[in-house]
């Protein structure tokens, strides 16, 4: 059962992720955002089956709830039109496939080697919240200067001619 | 006066000229000559003061342990008379840019910059310092020409000095190999030349040495730079490129490369001879072609730096001797010579091309006298410096067992080709009707020359004089600096 | 975590942080409806105190010796001496690059905001600066990039501007999720997130599993995109081009030096080695070769192509990566004293230059062609002259530091490895490579200079330059120069 | 009869058991429960703002074939059966496939969030609450903040301006007052210390109902709500008299009823949210309602009391809308950003204060 849930998510994830960056049916941008939409709830799935009901929770409600909402928001007001079929360069291409071919086989090749991976401790809430607080209270902070650099970023790029 | 004094005037100099407002042209050249002379001075005090063996003035302070770089100077028999040239060029360049009136300042203090470089590369005991002051040569150089050049100066001054630099990479990676092979983590002179290091070291790292100073001495197939380089110079700055930078090029042959690395020198001084016999007969002849008064020089400069480096070939006590002299010899009178064509003539006769002068000898007598007399000097004629240095050089390519007879003959035959190219040339110049129609340039008697004219001239001539006199006022002092390198090279197996 | 020394040791940082929420608060709430021009005075003259105040906090911090040997959290902030003086150095330049912003601006009525900005990537570097942890590390990547990324399009006017930044974010962002991905591997092989331990973990292990090749290869794409290493430079030359000079500056110079410890840090296995010829630093050395050797190849040949200045000092930006990463490759103490002498020395002399290039180009009003510099000797000297001070001191002309600094690096990689057998010269060709390089190198800088210090009439009239800029331009030459006649004592500091 | 049920269900294994109940609660909890509840709070609606309004308000259907009317409570039966047999016209320039998943994508969150609410105690040994999850309340934020997709897509889709506009506002309110809505319920949590919600009410029945302690947190939660289900006064997406009928301008019949039954459902999802945060969910603190039922009877009366509280909020719900005019969108956008999510912040500081400020003391 676990086996199973993880494999559909997964392939879920992968072919919906698939779908955003090459999706041969359609350009439309609203339709890669929403298979961003879909591998991110699949992922949740994921999550869920980590046991990190937290992040699953947070991942739903942070990227697929709001960030992707700002992604159709931006999609939508822009009115963007499906995108021109792009002109890719046998060269770029060749070297494209080349690059990513290669990196997938390293990349199956290694975690085919990999050893597997130990059943993760329930990451309740809790606990989580102790380790930012405690542990990673550094980065944490960190963080929260970065949130500050978002907002003044873009107060300054949204604003044109403020005065 | 300590021999470092030298170094920090020319510096200083650099740095007052400078910094003083680019209008007062008058001050800031006697401010210029000062510097230079003081210059000389200090030079002229610290040979009388040579004892002529060993080191002197020595300084050894730490500067750069981690790198094992010291700040270590002093002189010796071979430097010494390489001091006296600068000097010596240094305050001729002075007095034949006298009328110097665009970008003064900073033409000083490019001007100085590198004789100051000059002067620490022949001052250095620690082989990153002798490299720091080679490169600090190299950048005054492009600017000198680039600025206040002549004929395709742009194309003349970046090619200067990528060969230049280029030189100094491959230098800098034999000095790298010639630190990691000696073992001893240190740069210095006296310590690396106590240094045993291997003969597969040396066979690598020789050539790389050799080949990256002898592109700054001009050596065939490498020399191409040379002569657009002085053609393309302001007088000064032709002056010192002919009359030292050549030599710093030769210096670093014989000082680091030859002095540190016996073996490798034994292994490819056969090679070395042939290019430079190819220097001294492939510079005659191009010299013979040449329809350039200043391309004349250079090529002849070529030519001799030519014996210059088949004295370094020779790894024999006269040979040295020679290309000591000859440095010496060719530095002061491929000084005067450029002084003469770039400066003095030309700012008569307004143009170089041989074609057009027309009868020279009358029409400005004084001049063409001394430029014959120096043409003689150039040639080797006994009397003057460069037969004394020349002589020295054949002798030893005769005795010694890493050139062959042919190549003698050879170079001998190059030294007729000098008289040939001399003697045709001075002819052309002087002697010969215009031959070129079309030149507006007036007839009758051009202006005399100034007095700064007159006493770059004779300080020169003299000193050529003097050495070609008295060689041993000079070679007295080298033999046992050179004696040490030629005892090294006998004893290394 | 002990709280109270934390704040002790992050005083600078609160410093800074403090000042920006006054440049911000000033702004909003002070100088409502001001003037553009007196607005930037002020804000200005708040955040270059905070700088300066910043710098003393960490200047009176080092000299508690507890502070000066400080490590939290698992490697969460380590401060050593080395570490210190990056951040103050960052500091430094962000203090230079205050001075260089434009106070008249042409279209941005943001004024705040980049001082609020600068001043939080200033943060970044720093706690990039003092960290040995790889969450850390990454956070504080990310606080640097982002502020870089807005700073690039600050001048929305243009399109350019807009589209360089735009490009920056875009292969900025991928490179950060190749670094977080190489990150989680590494973390996933290891089980550990202080680089130290990380490092010891690695030599723990009998055999290296591929998945640390991978995560070393995603490691390696994603900090060779913030140091703009070739294959992953093509951001360099746009964004150099296109964002304000004095953020060009920065991202030259701030972003360099955070990013060559982060670089560092993560090729400490490497540097651990036993010997320098275990299996994982050989296959690090041997990549960070074919690194260094096509980026040196690509940035120098590129830069001798350029006719715009600020696209050649991106070129010539990436061709000093690669000559970081000659010095890298020997993994020695050696190297590691040289690759942090080098990127100091290199980010001194590339501000100075991107300095000059801001004060004049400013009033330009378009993108600054060499040619545009003309006749500079003429109408701006003393300018003239520093620039000659920076741009030799970038082409490793000696006496400068920018010389020391890169002989320091071939010096390491030459320096003999341990195990005799492999013979003269660790990385002789290499080495090889980069000196004839550093010919091609100095071609493209004395075009340059040609044009600032040759060529006759001046194209531009002499520009004002403020006391301030003055200062803090000579401080950097005075630095560039005497870290280049007397480098042994931040040599020294840097062991 | 109930003997044999219980053997029955013993025969089962812990999981089957968990299949089986679980099953059975969503079936009852869905279409016993919410369906109706929606169907008659859409005639509620109905009725109240005709009384309101002064008018009667549909009165007249019953009991269908028979003329019994029975106060009109057959109405939502003849509208059901309107809209599956009206024309299901799909217009010509619609993007046709978010066409239809829009009304989908509406009309599951809402009862997607009914799975973590806790609407009883227990029932026999089955605790009255489908996913006892212990991170219940994100999951809700988390589902509801996806109910945003169903406007935003019918907008996209109708591929007309009205409708983009309605959702291009729906996208940017919602995500508003979803910071403010998730900054309001902080201080619950604080206070209870867990984010499970049956905790939640394990904690308001030891004490006073959270209404009482966090006024403030429940008015912003209030507030939001309204944005979030796109009522009145933030009925910006749909806004009749300036868009038309906003995002579902160009839907009819089925499709514009799954919108239609999706608003209700979400104003049900988070009537109960709120029963449950901040009215004590199923307890009363009267008749030892505030225990854990002990026997069925009492476990079926605390449904109803869940029950009663969601639907005298939806009568809120309904009354507002009949009372308050439309925002203005920058008003909504000012109210949002600049009182809401400050206050909620404000709030949030304030009761960990006061909470250290406990534990300190103590």
């Amino acid at each position: 059962m676990h086996a199973t849930l993880f494999y559909l998510f997964a392939a879920l994830a992968l072919m919906s992720g698939l779908l955003v960056a090459f999706n041969p049916f359609s350009r439309n941008p609203v339709t890669r955002a929403m298979f961003l939409v879909l591998a991110m709830i699949a992922l949740s799935g994921l999550f869920v089956l980590l046991h990190a009901y937290f992040l699953a929770a947070i991942q739903v409600l942070v990227y697929a709830g709001a960030v992707m909402v700002l992604f159709l928001f931006v999609i939508m007001l822009m009115d963007l039109r499906e995108s021109e079929r792009r002109r890719v360069g046998a060269f770029a291409a060749v070297l494209g496939l080349a690059a990513v071919s290669g990196l997938g086989a390293l990349l199956f090749g290694a975690l085919r080697q990999a050893p597997a991976g130990t059943e993760a401790a329930v990451g309740s809430t809790r606990d989580l919240g102790r380790l930012l607080f405690t542990q990673h209270l550094f980065p944490f902070e960190i963080v929260s200067v970065l949130l500050l650099v978002a907002m003044v970023g873009v107060i300054m790029l949204s604003q044109r001619e403020a005065e | 006066m300590h021999a470092l004094l030298t170094l920090i005037l020319s510096f200083a100099g650099a740095l007052a000229c400078g910094l003083m407002p680019a209008g007062r042209a008058r001050q800031i050249r006697w401010v210029a000559l000062a510097f230079a002379s003081l210059g000389l001075l200090t030079a002229l005090h610290c040979a009388l003061r040579y004892g002529g063996s060993g080191v002197a003035d020595e300084v050894d302070w730490p500067w750069i342990p981690s790198l094992g770089a010291r700040l270590a100077f002093g002189y010796d028999g071979i430097s010494l008379p390489l001091l006296l040239v600068t000097g010596l060029v240094a305050v001729c360049g002075v007095l034949f840019t006298w009328e110097l009136k665009e970008r003064a300042n900073e033409f000083y203090a490019y001007y100085f910059a590198l004789v100051g470089g000059v002067y620490g590369v022949f001052l250095s005991r620690d082989l990153f310092l002798l490299f720091v002051f080679y490169e600090i040569a190299v950048v005054p150089k492009y600017f000198l020409i680039a600025i206040w050049g002549g004929t395709r100066k742009d194309y003349a001054a970046m090619k200067l000095v990528l060969y230049s630099f280029a030189g100094s990479a491959l230098v800098l990676l034999g000095l790298l190999g010639l630190y990691f092979g000696a073992n001893a983590s240190t740069f210095t002179l006296q310590e690396l030349s106590q240094a045993s290091l291997s003969a597969p070291l040396q066979y690598v790292v020789f050539p790389l040495l050799f080949v990256g100073f002898a592109v700054l001495a001009g050596m065939w197939p490498f020399h191409t730079w040379a002569p657009t380089g002085h053609v393309a110079a302001p007088t000064a700055a032709s002056m010192l490129l002919a009359g030292v930078v050549m030599k710093l090029g030769a210096y670093g042959c014989l000082r680091v490369a030859i002095g540190l690395l016996p073996l490798g020198a034994k292994v490819w001084a056969p090679w070395v001879a042939a290019l430079a016999v190819v220097n001294i007969v492939y510079g005659a002849l191009v010299a013979l072609r040449q329809t350039d008064f200043k391309f004349v020089i250079g090529y002849s400069s070529v030519s001799h730096m030519g014996f210059v480096l088949l004295g370094l070939a020779t790894l024999t006590q006269t040979g040295l001797t020679g290309a000591v002299l000859q440095m010496f010899s060719h530095g002061v009178i491929g000084a005067l010579l450029f002084a003469l064509v770039g400066a003095v003539i030309y700012s008569r006769t307004h143009t170089r091309q041989l074609e057009e002068f027309h009868l020279l000898i009358a029409r400005m007598p004084v001049i063409a006298w001394v430029f014959i007399l120096a043409g003689l000097a150039s040639m080797g004629l006994p009397g003057f410096s460069g037969f004394a240095a020349e002589l020295h050089v054949l002798m030893g390519a005769w005795q010694s067992p890493w050139v062959s007879a042919g190549l003698v003959v050879l170079a001998g035959a190059g030294v007729v080709a000098t008289f040939g190219y001399t003697l045709v040339k001075i002819h052309e110049a002087f002697f010969r009707p215009r031959v070129a129609s079309g030149s507006s340039d007036k007839e009758g008697l051009y202006e005399p020359m100034t007095a700064a004219e007159i006493a770059g001239c004779a300080l020169l001539l003299g000193s050529s004089l003097l050495v070609g006199l008295f060689p041993s006022l000079l070679t007295d002092k080298m033999q046992a600096s050179l004696k040490l390198i030629v005892d090294r090279l006998n004893e290394a197996r | 975590m002990d709280g109270h020394l934390m704040l002790n040791a992050l005083l600078p940082d609160l410093v800074v942080v403090a000042g920006l929420f006054l440049c911000l608060g000033a702004d909003y709430i002070l100088l409502r409806g001001r003037d553009v021009a007196e607005r930037h005075r002020l804000i200005s003259r708040i955040a270059s105190w905070t700088l300066i105040c910043g710098l003393l906090a960490g200047l009176l911090g080092s000299r508690d010796p507890q502070l000066l040997q400080l490590q939290i959290g698992d490697g969460q902030l380590v401060i050593t001496p080395v570490r210190l003086l990056f951040k103050l150095t960052a500091f430094l330049l962000a203090l230079v690059v205050v001075e260089l912003i434009p106070t008249r601006p042409a279209t941005s009525g943001h004024v705040s905001e980049q001082y609020a900005l600068l001043l939080l990537s200033a943060l970044g570097v720093g706690f990039l600066a003092t960290s040995h942890h790889l969450l850390v590390s990454f956070v504080a990547l990310e606080l640097l990039s982002l502020c870089l990324y807005a700073l690039t399009a600050l001048d929305m006017g243009r399109r350019a501007g807009a589209e360089a930044a735009l490009k920056y974010f875009a292969i900025g962002g991928l490179s950060s999720a190749f670094l977080l991905v190489g990150i989680s591997y590494l973390y996933g092989v290891t089980g550990q997130l202080n680089l130290g331990k990380v490092s010891a973990y690695i030599h723990t292990l009998q055999h290296l599993p591929p998945l640390l090749g991978v995560a070393f290869l995603f490691l390696l794409v994603g900090v060779g995109f913030k140091l703009a290493i070739v294959p992953f430079h093509l951001w360099a030359p746009d964004v150099y081009q296109n964002a304000p000079t004095a953020v060009a500056a920065w991202i030259a110079t701030g972003s360099k030096l955070g990013s060559t410890v982060l670089l560092l840090g993560l090729m400490l296995p490497g540097f651990d080695a036993p010997n320098a010829y275990s299996p994982v630093s050989r296959l690090l050395s041997s990549g960070l070769a074919v690194l260094a050797l096509i980026s040196m190849l690509v940035g120098n040949l590129g830069a001798m192509r350029q006719g715009n200045l600020k696209r050649l000092l991106a070129y010539g930006g990436v061709a000093s990566a690669g000559y970081l990463l000659v010095g890298m490759v020997a993994f020695s103490d050696a190297s590691r004293v040289a690759v942090l002498f080098y990127v100091l020395t290199y980010a001194l002399a590339s501000m100075g230059a991107f300095a000059v290039v801001a004060l004049v180009s400013d009033q330009l009003g378009r993108d600054a062609e060499i040619d545009d510099f003309r006749g500079c000797w003429k109408s701006m000297p003393g300018i003239a002259a520093l620039f000659l001070i920076f741009v030799l001191s970038l082409a490793s002309i000696p006496p400068l530091s920018g010389f020391i600094g890169k002989f320091g690096l071939f010096f390491a990689a030459l320096q003999p490895p341990p195990v005799p057998e492999e013979g003269f010269g660790g990385w002789s060709w290499l080495v090889a490579v980069a000196l004839i390089m550093s010919v091609v190198g100095l071609y493209y800088y004395l075009k340059v200079l040609r044009a600032f210090l040759v060529t006759g009439e001046p194209a531009l009239p002499p520009v004002r330059v403020g006391t301030n800029a003055w200062v803090v331009l000579v401080m950097l030459a005075v630095l560039v120069v005497a870290l280049g006649l007397w480098p042994e004592p931040l040599l020294e500091w840097l062991r | 009869m109930i003997d044999w049920i219980n053997n029955a269900i013993a025969g089962l294994s812990a999981q089957e058991q968990f299949a089986l109940f679980g099953l059975l609660k969503i079936l009852v909890a869905v279409f016993a429960i919410v369906l109706p509840l929606v169907a008659y709070s859409v005639v509620a609606e109905r009725r109240i703002s005709a009384w309101i309004q002064d008018r009667v308000g549909p009165n007249r259907v019953g009991i269908p074939f028979t003329n019994v009317r029975v106060w009109g409570l057959g109405q939502p039966l003849a509208d059901g059966v309107k809209v599956l047999l009206k024309e299901d016209f799909t217009p010509a320039h619609v993007r046709t496939a978010y066409f239809w998943l829009a009304p989908m994508v509406a009309m599951v969150p809402a009862l997607l969030t009914l799975a973590v609410i806790p609407f009883g105690s227990v029932l026999g040994a089955q605790p009255m609450v489908m996913a006892d999850l212990n991170v219940g309340i994100l999951y809700t934020f988390g589902i509801t903040s996806l109910s945003v997709y169903g406007i935003v897509l019918a907008g996209y889709a109708s591929n007309s301006k009205y409708p983009l506009l309605g959702g291009i506002r729906a996208s940017a309110q919602m995500i508003s007052y979803e910071i403010a809505m998730g900054l309001s319920v902080i201080p619950v949590f604080l206070l209870v210390g867990d984010l499970n919600l049956g905790q939640v009410i394990a904690y308001q029945a030891g004490g006073a109902w959270l209404v009482f302690k966090q006024p403030l947190a429940f008015a912003i939660f209030l507030i939001a709500a309204f944005a979030e289900t796109n009522r009145l006064p933030f009925d910006m997406a749909e806004s009749e008299s300036e868009l038309v009928g906003g995002y579902h301008t160009e839907y009819s019949s089925m499709k514009f009823a799954l919108f239609f039954l999706g608003e209700y459902a979400a104003m049900v999802a988070v009537s109960a949210m709120m029963v449950v945060l901040f009215f004590g969910g199923w307890t009363l603190p009267v008749a030892g309602l505030n225990q854990p039922a002990t026997s069925l009877g009492v476990g079926v009366l605390q449904i109803a009391v869940f029950l009663a509280k969601v639907i005298v909020l939806m009568a809120v719900f309904i009354w507002v809308r009949w009372m308050l005019p439309r925002f203005r969108y920058d008003q909504l956008m000012q109210l949002g950003w600049k009182r809401l999510v400050p206050l909620a912040l404000a709030n949030i500081v304030a009761t960990a204060a006061v909470l250290f400020w406990q534990s300190t003391k103590s």
